[in-house]
């Protein structure tokens, strides 16, 4: 039962994570919506690896390589984000006021 | 020596590397380039005659190269190879000389000669193909290699002119491609067979190889400039004028006759094309564009344009030929892929020394112009008198065998068409004869430059003359073993 | 029109993200609710792993592979933030009052930063046993590296300097000459000798924890620059 | 000594990430040698790999030596080490060209800085990408791959590229999620992460359907398969040209890779038929799409980048005909047709991307008509776009026309039209749009060249042009070492090969 409603939370986070990767324009929003989906999908995996009873190592190794990913993305991504705002002066990426 | 194995590859081989050895020589490397190219030249039309000299004795040639599984790439020389092959030799040395004398001084020789050579490479691939695939891959090179001969000038005008090209020949390589495919799915893999290979399969899917062999032959009839499938032919005249004489005598629009010829006698059978009646849908289509190449030749001012239409005409009479069931008609269309090289490469080489020396392009400029370049018209003259079927010229030949055709095989009709033509032939050529000998210049022309004594330079003058010469020789010499007369007659001795 | 356009776009998007819910929702519920998954079979391999904790086996270990580009990952990030910096490098930090001006802020850091450093190596030695190990660890001494560049201790340009770049390739470095050399003796990467397995999973969880460390702050300070930028030039 | 079994393939994801991080490490210092050393020990063991494979057939290393499903395991047929070859052969290529490319200008060296570990790194992601059978190692990698190749296009500075890297990051990571969780389910239900325990323990069935379709869809995205592919232009236009080969010629092609390996892999009995016919009219359509719009641009990367996008489209054209109920002669033909059709792509596409520097280097800008009478002043670079376009094109004896000769006679074989009729469209439309670029190059305009290119660069792109075409002739002794552990039910075809 508690596998379930965590499982259920997961999915729901991971597809409101992507509705707000799509229909969030600023970039970190966007940015903060991945992280949000990627959270589902380590909730998931940890929750599902609680079924047997006693928790599955695999899983929970697995998920802390997926954060170390999780963090070095979104730590370039931010930084890319911010160099581009410098050099166009945009936030959102198909802005329309962006400097060619 | 080399092995017989080696020898078809020896022959491609020979225009190959003059080719990457041009492209790899400086720009202004003019004494090495030009000796790397008659070298070639030489050495391939030895290797030729030395093929024609082994199959005339019942030697097989034949290099065979795995390409894909249960398919092989294989060069091999029979009796179709040799009659083509030899013409693209003999023409290619001749051209050769003629575009070291045309181009002296002009830019980009490295890039011309060295597609000069890969261009001659894949029409030598052509003709040494024994299997469809083969013939396929070397018809792609050679589309492809001609491309930048036929741009070469640059300018806007051959640009567009290049493009048109290309959509005709590509969109016909398109339907070889389909129908290609299509036979190798019914027939499995097979080599290009005197007699044909599909035997009984012909009867199994009756509808599926007749479709085969339109798609097939239309799409060799688009580089063969068929009705309508010809208007790129004029459209590349902008190339400087050997590329025209190449592209109009032997490479692109041989490759695509020759292309008819084997879909005809060495898939299908000519046998099995005369049962199914596959035939003569076109024979009337080589009617209508002998008739119709005609009249529009009739039309034309411009000189090379008038060639140009000429040859549409022209090249239909060996589709002609290959339509009509008959070894008289066979006889005549193979006899005609060669004369008809002969005669209008002569042509465009006068065309060539004509626009060269004197800059002159139309032919209502040209009156006169007998006095001042006499070698280059007397050749003109012989060359022109053949196309029309004058005796004992090469087109006479062509023409004779091809009415004899006409009644062997039943279609007499034919007959009225070989009349009207050689009539049109003659209102487009005489005209043109008689302003170069007998009309009065406008003004006096221009001494040759350098108080040379000759008309033009002997680069210039040796290629027209000697293509003039044949003219008369294979008519006259029809006997002799070398003759293109005596190999239709081997040919069809095997085929039928 | 345009705009029905995007309302039939959006409608599209929930439509395709409410069938991968539940698309998913459904997987998830014929999956067997006893599922061990692999549970069992680590427990039992656990003694040749040379650790006591699973998960540590299963990171450095069995699936050290993982871990290894894990690593490269990381360090690939670093590499990227930082040849984003611009051609002139901006000579903002977040603080712009430096620590050591002030008595109590350097007070708090020679107490913390020790104190942090120590609970960062008792959790790399303690992931052999019980949770822990060069992740925490390495977590934590990022947390100092934070601490030290929001106190302006740190200059943002340190990475200049070749003993930086030493520090965050360490981890793979060691992890990766192991691999290679474990490689040559066994035929596979990464087969530990059995009786030295425990101590060379330490001393590559060392070096992790150190290149963790040292790349998340400056992964961090890479950040925080641009964020100063950031603002000082927005309008 | 008897342990000391040396395992060759290690070498290949060892040695350019060893190189990677010293040269991160020591930056400019003694760069040459570095990268001199590290491309001479991938290629050492490359061949090392594939003499091992000659000898001892398709074989598996147990990461760590525990086995599946424990700890990771790699696998080593045809296929891979076919990839592995294309990977080496582009990444010797591109590193050759680089080291000329990045010029001595302040802005190159700091590029340069940066190029080298980022690159190294990649095409030791690459690297493991191909030679793993484990599904969450390959998440690792495409990871890694696609964070360096990110990096990678930023580096040019231009702001069309990082818009474009960001796009392309964004969506890569999305992307990679989908798959994560595909892979999650997969090994919820099977207890494994090996692709041949998971095979094998696999029953069709909700659970199956929703780890397909979720891989299938993160690898799309990755692989930039139509509708999916608008990422893609606009990051490997900006980049920079060697970094847009590598991305063109051998990024893309991992998701392909992971995509065809499980579809191979799980076959038949968790691959829905709709999820195999679904990818081939989206392959179709990307052909078709791609071209299109390649033929519509105005900038020379941006037409080879479209370019990709439609090349890609014909290796997910292979992918209906692994439907159920697909003889295997079919099957198999199809299949080795997309391997070859990934390789022959690659090798043209990298050298088109090379020339296109070249090109561009020389002239300053990038637009097609900057190219105007360029062919007389860099004939060999020409020379390469022209035979690097022949591949393309699918014109014999170019190596892009096996693949489709091999795929039309399988849809003949089929008796399905639409493919035939795609492929021979697609032909012609890359007709269409390289030879916007080629007739420019014959112009007869006269150009003042801004740079003379170095040598070296032409050279290197002649190389892999060259080599695109040898491929096109050699397709014997590819298909053999494709048919060493061909995948089960898809090695029909290969027997044949003598």
């Amino acid at each position: 039962m508690t596998v379930t409603i965590y499982s259920m939370a997961a999915i729901a986070l991971f597809v409101l994570g992507l509705y707000g990767l799509w229909w969030q324009p600023h970039l970190l929003r966007k940015l903060v919506s991945l992280n949000i989906a990627s959270a589902g999908a380590f909730l998931l995996m940890v929750a599902l690896a609680f079924r047997g009873g006693d928790p599955d190592p695999v899983p929970h190794a697995l998920v802390l390589t997926g954060i170390v990913i999780s963090v070095s993305a979104t730590a370039f991504a931010v930084v890319l984000a911010a160099r581009r705002y410098r050099e166009t002066g945009a936030v959102e990426l198909d802005d329309p006021e962006e400097r060619p | 020596m080399i092995p017989d194995t080696l020898i078809p590859l020896a022959v491609l081989l020979t225009s190959f590397i003059t080719g990457i050895a041009i492209l790899l020589l400086g720009e202004d490397r003019v004494r090495l380039r030009t000796a790397l190219n008659l070298t070639g030249a030489v050495l391939k039309l030895v290797l030729v005659m030395l093929m024609l000299w082994g199959v005339f004795q019942g030697h097989a040639y034949q290099t065979r190269i795995p390409f894909l599984p249960g398919m092989d790439l294989v060069l091999r020389a029979d009796g179709m190879t040799i009659l083509f092959a030899s013409l693209s030799a003999v023409l290619w040395l001749l051209t050769t000389i003629y575009a070291i004398g045309y181009l002296e001084g002009a830019p980009h020789r490295r890039r011309f000669f060295a597609y000069f050579s890969f261009c001659v490479t894949a029409t030598m691939g052509v003709s040494l193909a024994g299997n469809l695939v083969t013939f396929f891959l070397f018809y792609e090179v050679l589309t492809l290699t001609t491309y930048p001969l036929v741009v070469h000038r640059g300018t806007e005008k051959s640009m567009k002119a290049g493009a048109v090209y290309l959509a005709y020949t590509l969109g016909g390589s398109a339907l070889v491609l389909v129908g290609m495919l299509w036979l190798y799915a019914i027939a499995g893999p097979f080599d290009f067979t005197e007699t044909g290979v599909l035997g009984d399969l012909f009867a199994e899917n009756r509808i599926a190889l007749t479709v085969i062999f339109f798609l097939l032959m239309l799409g060799f009839g688009v580089k063969a400039a068929l009705f309508p499938f010809h208007a790129w032919l004029p459209a590349a005249m902008v190339a400087p004028a050997p590329v025209s004489a190449l592209l109009h005598a032997v490479a692109v629009v041989k490759a695509g006759a020759f292309g008819m010829v084997r879909v005809v006698y060495d898939v299908y059978g000519i046998t099995v094309c005369d049962e199914e009646a596959l035939l003569p849908a076109f024979m009337v289509l080589a009617a209508i564009t002998i008739l119709y190449g005609s009249l529009r030749a009739l039309a034309q001012d411009d000189f090379k344009k008038r060639l140009a239409f000429s040859t549409v005409s022209q090249v239909s009479y060996i589709l002609l030929g290959i339509a009509m069931f008959g070894p008289m008609g066979t006889i005549g269309g193979l006899v005609h892929l060669v004369h008809q090289g002969i005669m209008k490469i002569t042509m465009f080489f006068c065309a060539g020394n004509v626009a060269e020396t004197l800059h002159l392009h139309k032919i209502s400029e040209l009156k006169g112009v007998g006095r001042r370049l006499p070698l280059t018209m007397g050749a003109f003259t012989v060359a022109a008198l053949g196309m029309i079927g004058v005796p004992p010229l090469a087109g006479f030949i062509s023409k004779w065998h091809l009415g004899l055709g006409a009644i062997e095989s039943g279609h007499p009709w034919i007959l009225a068409v070989l009349v009207a033509s050689s009539l049109l032939n003659a209102a487009y050529f005489l005209p043109i004869l008689r302003t170069v000998w007998f009309d009065q210049p406008d003004s006096p022309w221009p001494a040759p430059e350098g108080g040379r004594r000759l008309e033009a330079s002997w680069w210039l003058l040796v290629p027209p003359l000697a293509t003039a010469v044949l003219t008369i020789l294979v008519g006259l010499l029809g006997g002799s073993v070398i003759s293109p007369i005596h190999w239709a007659y081997l040919i069809v001795g095997r085929e039928y | 029109m345009n705009t029905f356009i995007q309302r039939c776009l959006h409608g599209g998007v929930i439509a395709v993200l409410a069938g991968l819910a539940i698309l998913l929702a459904r997987a998830v519920l014929a999956l067997d609710p006893e599922g061990r998954g692999l549970a069992d079979t680590v427990s039992a391999a656990i003694p040749d792993s040379g650790v006591l904790h699973p998960l540590t086996a299963v990171l450095l270990n069995f699936r050290g592979y993982d871990t290894l580009l894990e690593i490269a990952v990381l360090l690939v990030a670093v590499l990227a933030v930082w040849s984003l910096e611009p051609p002139v490098a901006p000579c903002a930090r977040v603080l712009q009052e430096p620590a050591h001006r002030n008595p109590v802020l350097l007070v708090g850091l020679g107490v913390m930063v020790p104190m942090i450093a120590m609970t960062a190596g008792y959790f790399v030695w303690v992931g052999a046993y019980r949770p822990g190990g060069a992740f925490q660890g390495g977590a934590l001494l990022g947390a100092i590296g934070v601490m030290l560049a929001s106190t302006g201790v740190l200059p943002s340009s340190i990475h200049r300097t070749i003993r930086v770049r030493l520090a965050v390739a360490a981890g793979f470095l060691v992890f990766l000459l192991v691999a290679l050399l474990t490689a040559g003796g066994s035929g596979t990467l990464l087969t530990y000798p059995k009786p030295w397995a425990g101590l060379v999973i330490l001393a590559i969880e060392t070096a992790l924890a150190l290149s963790i460390g040292v790349s998340l702050a400056l992964l961090f300070m890479a950040a925080a620059d641009r964020a100063t930028v950031h603002r000082e030039d927005a309008p | 000594m008897t342990g000391w079994t040396l395992g060759p393939e290690a070498g290949l994801v060892g040695f350019p990430a060893l190189g990677a991080v010293v040269l991160a490490i020591t930056a400019a210092r003694g760069r040459r040698l570095v990268v001199g050393l590290t491309l001479a020990a991938t290629l050492v063991a490359l061949v090392m790999t594939l003499t091992r494979l000659l000898s001892v057939g398709a074989y598996e290393q147990d990461i760590g030596g525990w086995g599946a499903p424990l700890g990771i395991g790699w696998r080593i047929d045809g296929f891979a080490v076919l990839m592995l070859g294309l990977s080496v052969a582009v990444g010797i290529a591109v590193s050759i060209y680089s080291l000329a490319y990045f010029g001595d200008e302040p802005g190159d060296r700091r590029r340069a800085l940066f190029f080298w570990p980022l690159w190294f790194f990649l095409w030791s992601a690459l690297h493991g990408l191909f030679l793993s059978r484990d599904l969450f190692n390959w998440y690792v990698t495409l990871e890694l791959s696609g964070l360096a190749a990110v990096a990678l296009i930023a580096l040019s500075g231009r702001a069309d590229a990082l818009t474009g890297s960001l796009r392309y990051l964004l969506l890569a990571l999305a992307a990679s999620l989908l798959y994560l969780l595909g892979v999650v389910v997969l090994y919820s239900a099977t207890g494994s992460l090996d692709l041949a325990q998971v095979a094998a323990r696999l029953t069709p069935g909700p659970v199956a359907l929703a780890a397909i379709l979720l891989i299938t869809a993160g690898l799309v995205v990755k692989s930039a398969l139509f509708p999916a592919h608008f990422w893609l232009p606009s990051a490997h236009a900006s980049a920079p040209s060697p970094v847009s080969a590598v991305l063109s010629a051998l990024v893309v092609k991992g998701g392909f890779y992971i995509l065809a390996r499980t579809m191979t892999g799980l076959w038949p009995a968790a691959v829905a038929d709709g999820v195999l016919l679904g990818l081939g009219w989206l392959g179709g359509a990307a052909v078709l799409w791609g071209s299109l719009l390649a033929i519509r641009q105005q900038h020379l990367k941006l037409v080879i980048a479209y370019s990709t996008v439609a090349q890609l489209g014909y290796l997910f054209m292979a992918f209906p005909f692994w439907m159920e109920g697909v003889g295997e002669q079919v099957a198999s033909r199809a299949w080795a047709g997309a391997a070859y059709q990934a390789v022959s792509h690659g090798l043209a596409k990298a050298a088109l991307f090379l020339a296109a520097g070249v090109l561009i280097h020389a002239r300053g800008r990038d637009d097609l008509d900057a190219l105007r009478g360029l062919g007389a002043h860099l004939p060999v670079t020409a020379t390469a776009m022209a035979l690097a376009g022949i591949s393309l094109m699918g014109i014999p004896p170019g190596a892009g026309f096996l693949p489709k000769w091999m795929m039309m006679t399988a849809a003949i074989q089929e008796g399905r039209i639409l493919p035939i009729v795609v492929l021979i469209t697609g032909g012609l439309l890359a007709v269409g749009y390289l030879f916007r670029i080629f007739r420019r190059l014959l112009a007869a305009d006269d150009v003042v060249l801004a740079h003379p290119p170095p040598r070296i660069l032409e050279l290197a792109a002649l190389g892999l042009a060259i080599l695109s075409i040898v491929t096109g002739l050699s397709s014997l002794p590819i298909l053999s070492l494709l048919r060493i552990g061909a995948p089960e039910g898809f090695a029909a075809y290969l027997e044949s090969v003598p």
